[in-house]
């Protein structure tokens, strides 16, 4: 079987650590409870401190 | 600019269909769709057009990937909604059709037409069909491309032998991946070997660099040069060659992580510092490690020298650390302790929990505000409580000045040897401070540590173990995938001036010695394809694939040609 | 996010909760119960018609519940996967027994009544935590008036409102009468480093309403911020400068001391009493919104989930981590980043995560052939 | 496309397939997605502004606005504010005064201009002039910055103008003020730095007055 991990959650830690696994090459299932990814950050109008948009 | 290439009529005129998408309601509810499509049939080279009511859905794909192979499209272009979701599945649909996927124009007609002209479907129908004109116009002059891929070198060089350059460099050992370990100095251990006891772990910061050296230097795919600096670094992401000072031959390694940490400030000016009476908390912490007592009475003072205009920054660690030696001071030698703040940075949990156990254990924590700082006189320090609203006098035998960690001398060197930014305090400067905190713009650099921004030595852990992650990204897979979106030189049009490489911001281009003499050449794992370089080129030698000068120029002399 | 939609390492099970955890040494089988969407992922493509016809209303948790939404909906217009998700509780079909208008709008047949959750195992060699905050409800600090004044609106809620895309189109609409808020009170540590809620500091507000006074300044270049503190932990990257950026670009104006009561007057005007610490004075001022900078906590559910998979949490509840192992949990092969080991920002939180993608790695090489 | 991929010569072609205004949406200052590329476009369009001028045309036809992707009501903003302009001001040329022929003279004289050699190797050294100072460390300011290019900008247009006026016909200077709309004694300076460039001579003298022509194999970069 090829090395698999789980991540449980889907908000911006969850998404970083989901992309850093699979770029070396081990699977990743991504479990979010919400009907899609993105978590609290996705919510956010801008963050701090460029004021850039948050997706 | 020269736009002659193909054209309608030509023989070799390439064949374009049109896919004109109605994603249910969303386009065909604010656009004419049947009348857009109409349309694209007038214009020169397209052969085919359908309307699908979804463009990207299964059924929609299987559609266009039929329609493509049953009237031998050469192009396609597909009016729908962003780029930014669907290019992929469509660039995936060409491919299995047959057709090279940069041969695949989008075409924006959701966000650009049914979105922003909502209340009026004749401009929204209008500016539908300008902009596929716009596409067709492009389209036929797009070109073939394949994925670059460059080889990595499974080596890293690791800067830096404090805590955060031998934890990046443990991690990666630990992987089998190879790794170099520089250190300018004799020793290993950077900052922590003058430190006292760690907060919040409350073990001896020497038991655990001891345990940390032991390590690193017994790991066998560890090498560890000690006094020894980086003289010069050329090259680009999976291949880079540097020179240490202590080696003849320069190394070659795929990835580089910086770690070469901070300087404590020294307080220079601020509060009568003079070294003796009136101290830094760096000089303390090497008191306290050298089991000296600074005395019964001591005053802390924060944010000597930062958070002002000269350096507009808040250290992060320092009221921590002062916070830390207060209590450590009352429990090792009953001290008096007043530590004198401006804000308390004890955020989280563990810092808002021990700032409780200070206060528990007797540690006197008086706020001064920023318009009113503290008087340090021969005796007593005088300040004014801005919480108690009165003026206070703090008879000492130390004054410790709570200043804060400034970037190395050396990064500004370092920075220009690996091309590399720093900010407008020095620090390094990462790709993106909130959603790329570990990488450089470059590929294949990568920054941690207090290098970085002052930090906690859990927090230089948790970076340096990530940054060995962002790193191991490349060693893993041996190779470095890049879009062929990249610039072009030619030779012959070159003159080898070196414009574009100082316009390059990801040290993209390179100058090579050629039997035609100096040219500048493309490294293309290390382009990002931003084009910068191809607007700046005056002898027009430099071609920025997928968005040339024909593509556009067609694109813009369609936008204003009604057919 | 789009880049993890479209990785093909990635798989993203959404609307999905681990149920269990089984094994040791890197040979785990995870439990995850996959939530019955009513939906078929594959084949609904998020075109909004059934949303156009759907009689169901509910409150949009994704909006804080500041506008509704229909029983059949898309969680936020950019998320992954793009498909709609029908809200048992609030379709009419599931609660009154008759409807089904959305399977007969939907011209893709991607409308299924009859799906189930359904328990799926997954072998898998180790795991990551990252299951991030919420926040804590401030109704029963009464002295705040949320929940009873209609203009006292938490921190995420004023993000929503803000928001181009959220429920008033990026407008200050305040809640009592859609009036545009001119004069905006922002109070810190709601909840947090209080000794009867969150005896910890949540790191992120101090910067976050700071955020929000100048975006409040951005859309209306006239209108006045009031932001109530003690102590301002702006201790990030840049942190410093965004503070003096608010003060003298943005005209935010900072005031030192805890609130300790709002009430309103009869316009729904909230009036904030406060101890001004500067002049040891009691002060009232009248605004026309406040915006509560709530406590962050660990997730709803977290603690639970901590005990099904055996990690330790600390008792706050967030996971446990030491200081020397930052990315590793009480259980081998569990490992934690983000805010559910504790309050951070985003830049931390990336970082961490890519912390515990590297101690995943170094775990499952060491692990192989075990 | 990074904003920094805008060549000027593109927006110069625009100007010439018709269009009467120029918008360029780039990334706020510092949070250019390819790091710099939005510099070089601000630099950029302040040279564009100056060549326009130069060739009498209005410089308010080209713009660049700095936003983010999350700045929708801005970009609504910017662009209602830019058509407005550009609707009170008219169809190019024509609003300048200018008939149809004078204006194909100037925009290929911009053309040229912003093709040649000169301009873009001052407006491509602008952005490392601004940060790291120039070969001695010498930083500029925006205002050092804007002389320059308006300098530079004003100089080039003119000379290229020059140029495409002597192709059909030697001219003396004081036909070449006229045509031109500029002094005669700046049409003199540039007559001999032509002349020094090798570029142009004096084909014969009618009178007292010298009359220029081009030189058949010249070339100016």
């Amino acid at each position: 079987m090829e090395p698999r991990a789980a991540v449980i959650g889907g908000g911006i830690g969850g998404i970083q650590a989901a992309l850093d696994l699979a770029e070396m090459g081990i699977e990743v299932l991504l479990v979010e409870k919400q009907p899609s990814i993105g978590g609290v950050m996705a919510q956010l109008d801008k963050t701090f401190p460029t004021n850039d948009c948050s997706i | 600019m020269k736009n002659s290439k193909r054209s309608s009529g030509d023989s070799t005129a390439p064949r374009i269909g049109v896919f004109v998408c109605n994603c249910g309601i969303n386009i065909a509810g604010f656009v004419d769709t049947k009348e857009v499509a109409e349309y694209a049939k007038t214009l020169p080279n397209v052969v085919f057009v359908r309307e699908n009511l979804y463009s990207c859905s299964e059924a929609g794909i299987r559609d266009i990937k039929q329609a493509i192979i049953e009237n031998k499209l050469e192009r396609v272009v597909v009016a729908a909604c962003t780029p930014r979701t669907h290019e992929p599945t469509f660039r995936a649909a060409c491919e299995e059709a047959g057709v090279n996927p940069y041969y695949f124009e989008f075409v924006n007609i959701r966000e650009h037409c049914s979105w922003v002209h909502k209340d009026s479907r004749d401009d929204a129908t209008e500016k539908a069909k300008d902009l596929i004109r716009m596409g067709v116009a492009r389209a036929a002059y797009l070109e073939p491309m394949e994925p670059i891929i460059g080889d990595v070198t499974k080596k890293a060089l690791v800067i830096g032998g404090g805590v955060s350059g031998m934890t990046a460099a443990l991690e990666l050992g630990s992987r089998g991946f190879d790794v170099v370990l520089v250190e300018k100095d004799k020793a290993l251990g950077g900052l922590l070997r003058a430190l006292d006891e760690i907060y919040p772990w409350g073990n001896k910061a020497s038991t655990y660099l001891k345990q940390l050296v032991e390590s690193t230097k017994t790991n066998t795919h560890i090498e560890v040069l000690t006094s020894t600096e980086v003289t010069d670094v050329t090259g680009y992401v999976g291949n880079y060659d540097v020179k240490l000072s202590t080696l003849e031959e320069p190394i070659r390694v795929g990835v580089i992580i910086v770690a070469t940490g901070a300087v404590p400030l020294v307080p220079e000016g601020a509060y009568g510092y003079d070294a003796r009476s009136k101290i830094s908390m760096y000089e303390l912490e090497v008191m306290l490690k050298q089991g000296k007592s600074p005395g019964k009475r001591v005053v802390m003072i924060g944010c000597a020298g930062v958070r002002s205009n000269e350096r507009l920054y808040c250290s992060r660690i320092c009221c921590m650390t002062a916070i830390k030696n207060a209590l450590l001071l009352r429990k090792r030698y009953k001290a008096q302790v007043t530590v004198l703040y401006r804000d308390l940075m004890c955020y989280g949990t563990r810092n808002e929990e021990i700032l409780a156990e200070a206060k528990k254990a007797g540690v006197r924590f008086i706020n001064f505000s920023d318009e009113e700082p503290p008087l340090v006189e021969k005796e007593a320090v005088k300040v004014k409580g801005a919480i108690l609203g009165r003026e206070i006098s703090l008879p000492y035998d130390k004054v410790v000045l709570t200043s804060a960690l400034s970037p190395a001398p050396t990064n500004e060197s370092l920075s220009r040897m690996l091309k590399v930014p720093l900010d407008e305090y020095g620090f390094f400067l990462e790709a993106h401070v909130k959603l790329r905190p570990l990488d450089f713009a470059t590929d294949g650099i990568f920054v941690c540590g207090t290098s970085r921004w002052p930090a906690t030595i859990t927090e230089c852990l948790e970076q340096s173990i990530g940054a060995a992650s962002r790193a191991s990204t490349f060693l893993a897979t041996g190779s470095a995938k890049v879009e062929p979106i990249v610039s072009v030189i030619d030779p012959e049009k070159c003159r080898g001036c070196g414009l574009c490489v100082a316009v390059c911001p990801y040290g993209g281009i390179e100058l090579v010695e050629t039997d035609q003499g100096i040219k500048a050449r493309t490294i293309e794992v290390a382009c990002k394809g931003c084009g910068t370089c191809g607007a700046t080129c005056y002898r027009g030698a430099i071609t920025m694939r997928h968005y040339t000068n024909e593509q556009l120029v067609a694109q813009i002399k369609a936008a204003f040609a009604k057919v | 996010m789009l880049d993890a939609g479209r990785h093909p390492k990635i798989r993203i099970l959404a609307y999905s909760e681990v149920e269990g955890l089984k094994g040791r040494d890197g040979n785990f089988e995870i439990k995850i119960r996959r939530k019955a969407r009513y939906v078929k992922e594959d084949v609904c493509n998020a075109c909004g018609m059934c949303v156009t016809k759907c009689p169901g209303r509910a409150l949009d948790a994704f909006d804080m519940g500041l506008r509704k939404r229909t029983a059949i909906y898309l969680y936020f217009s950019q998320g992954i996967p793009a498909v709609m998700t029908i809200d048992p509780e609030h379709c009419i079909y599931f609660t009154k027994g008759r409807c089904r208008t959305c399977e007969k709008v939907c011209d893709k047949g991607a409308i299924d009544f009859e799906m189930k959750a359904r328990v799926e195992t997954y072998p898998v060699n180790a795991v990551i935590l990252a299951t991030g905050l919420d926040i804590l409800d401030p109704s029963h600090l009464t002295h705040y008036g949320y929940g009873k004044l209609k203009n006292v609106i938490t921190g995420l809620q004023y993000e929503r409102l803000i928001n181009a895309t959220g429920p008033t189109g990026g407008h200050l609409e305040r809640p009592s009468d859609g009036k545009l808020a001119k004069k905006v009170a922002y109070v810190q540590c709601v909840g947090s480093r209080d000794l009867n809620n969150c005896a910890y500091c949540s790191s992120v507000c101090c910067m976050y309403s700071i955020k929000d006074a100048m975006l409040a300044r951005e859309h209306d270049p006239e209108s006045d911020s009031y932001i109530f503190h003690t102590d301002l932990r702006n201790v990030g990257k840049w942190f410093q400068k965004y503070e003096k950026r608010a003060r003298e670009e943005y005209g935010v104006n900072f005031i030192r001391g805890r609130v300790a009561q709002i009430e309103e007057d009869e316009e729904c005007n909230p009036i904030v009493w406060y101890e001004d610490t500067r002049l040891q004075e009691v002060k009232a001022l009248k605004v026309e919104m406040v915006v509560l900078a709530t406590a962050a906590t660990p997730a709803k559910g977290a603690r639970g989930l901590a005990r099904l998979l055996g990690v330790r949490t600390d008792p706050y509840g967030f996971i446990q981590t030491k200081p020397d192992e930052p990315a590793d949990t009480s259980r081998p092969g569990i490992f934690a980043c983000g805010f559910c080991k504790g309050p951070c920002d985003i830049p931390e939180a990336v970082s961490q995560a890519s912390a515990a993608a590297e101690r995943v790695a170094a775990f499952i090489s060491q692990t192989a052939g075990v | 496309m990074c904003s920094g991929r805008v060549d000027p010569l593109m927006v110069a072609e625009a100007f010439a397939a018709g269009s009467d205004g120029v918008f360029i949406g780039a990334c706020k200052r510092g949070e250019c997605h390819y790091s710099t590329g939005n510099l070089h476009a601000e630099a950029r369009v302040e040279l564009l502004k100056h060549v326009l001028e130069a060739a009498g045309l209005s410089p308010e036809r080209v713009v660049l606005r700095m936003m983010s992707s999350a700045e929708g009501n801005k970009f609504v903003e910017f662009t209602t504010e830019f058509q407005r302009v550009i609707t009170e001001l008219g169809p190019l040329g024509q609003a300048e005064g200018m008939d149809r022929t004078t204006l194909a003279i100037k925009l290929s004289a911009i053309r040229e201009a912003l093709g040649g050699r000169k301009l873009r190797w001052v407006v491509g050294k602008v952005v490392e002039f601004k940060n790291n100072g120039n070969l001695y460390g010498e930083r500029f300011t925006d205002h050092e910055i804007k002389r320059l290019l308006q300098e530079v900008g004003m100089d080039e247009v003119r000379i290229r103008e020059i140029i495409e006026r002597l192709k059909d016909k030697p001219k003396s200077v004081k036909q070449l003020s006229e045509e031109i709309n500029a002094p005669s004694r700046v049409i003199l300076r540039q007559m001999a730095d032509l002349r020094r460039m090798g570029l142009a001579d004096i084909a014969s003298v009618d009178g007292r007055t010298p009359i220029w022509q081009l030189k058949v194999d010249a070339r100016y970069e």
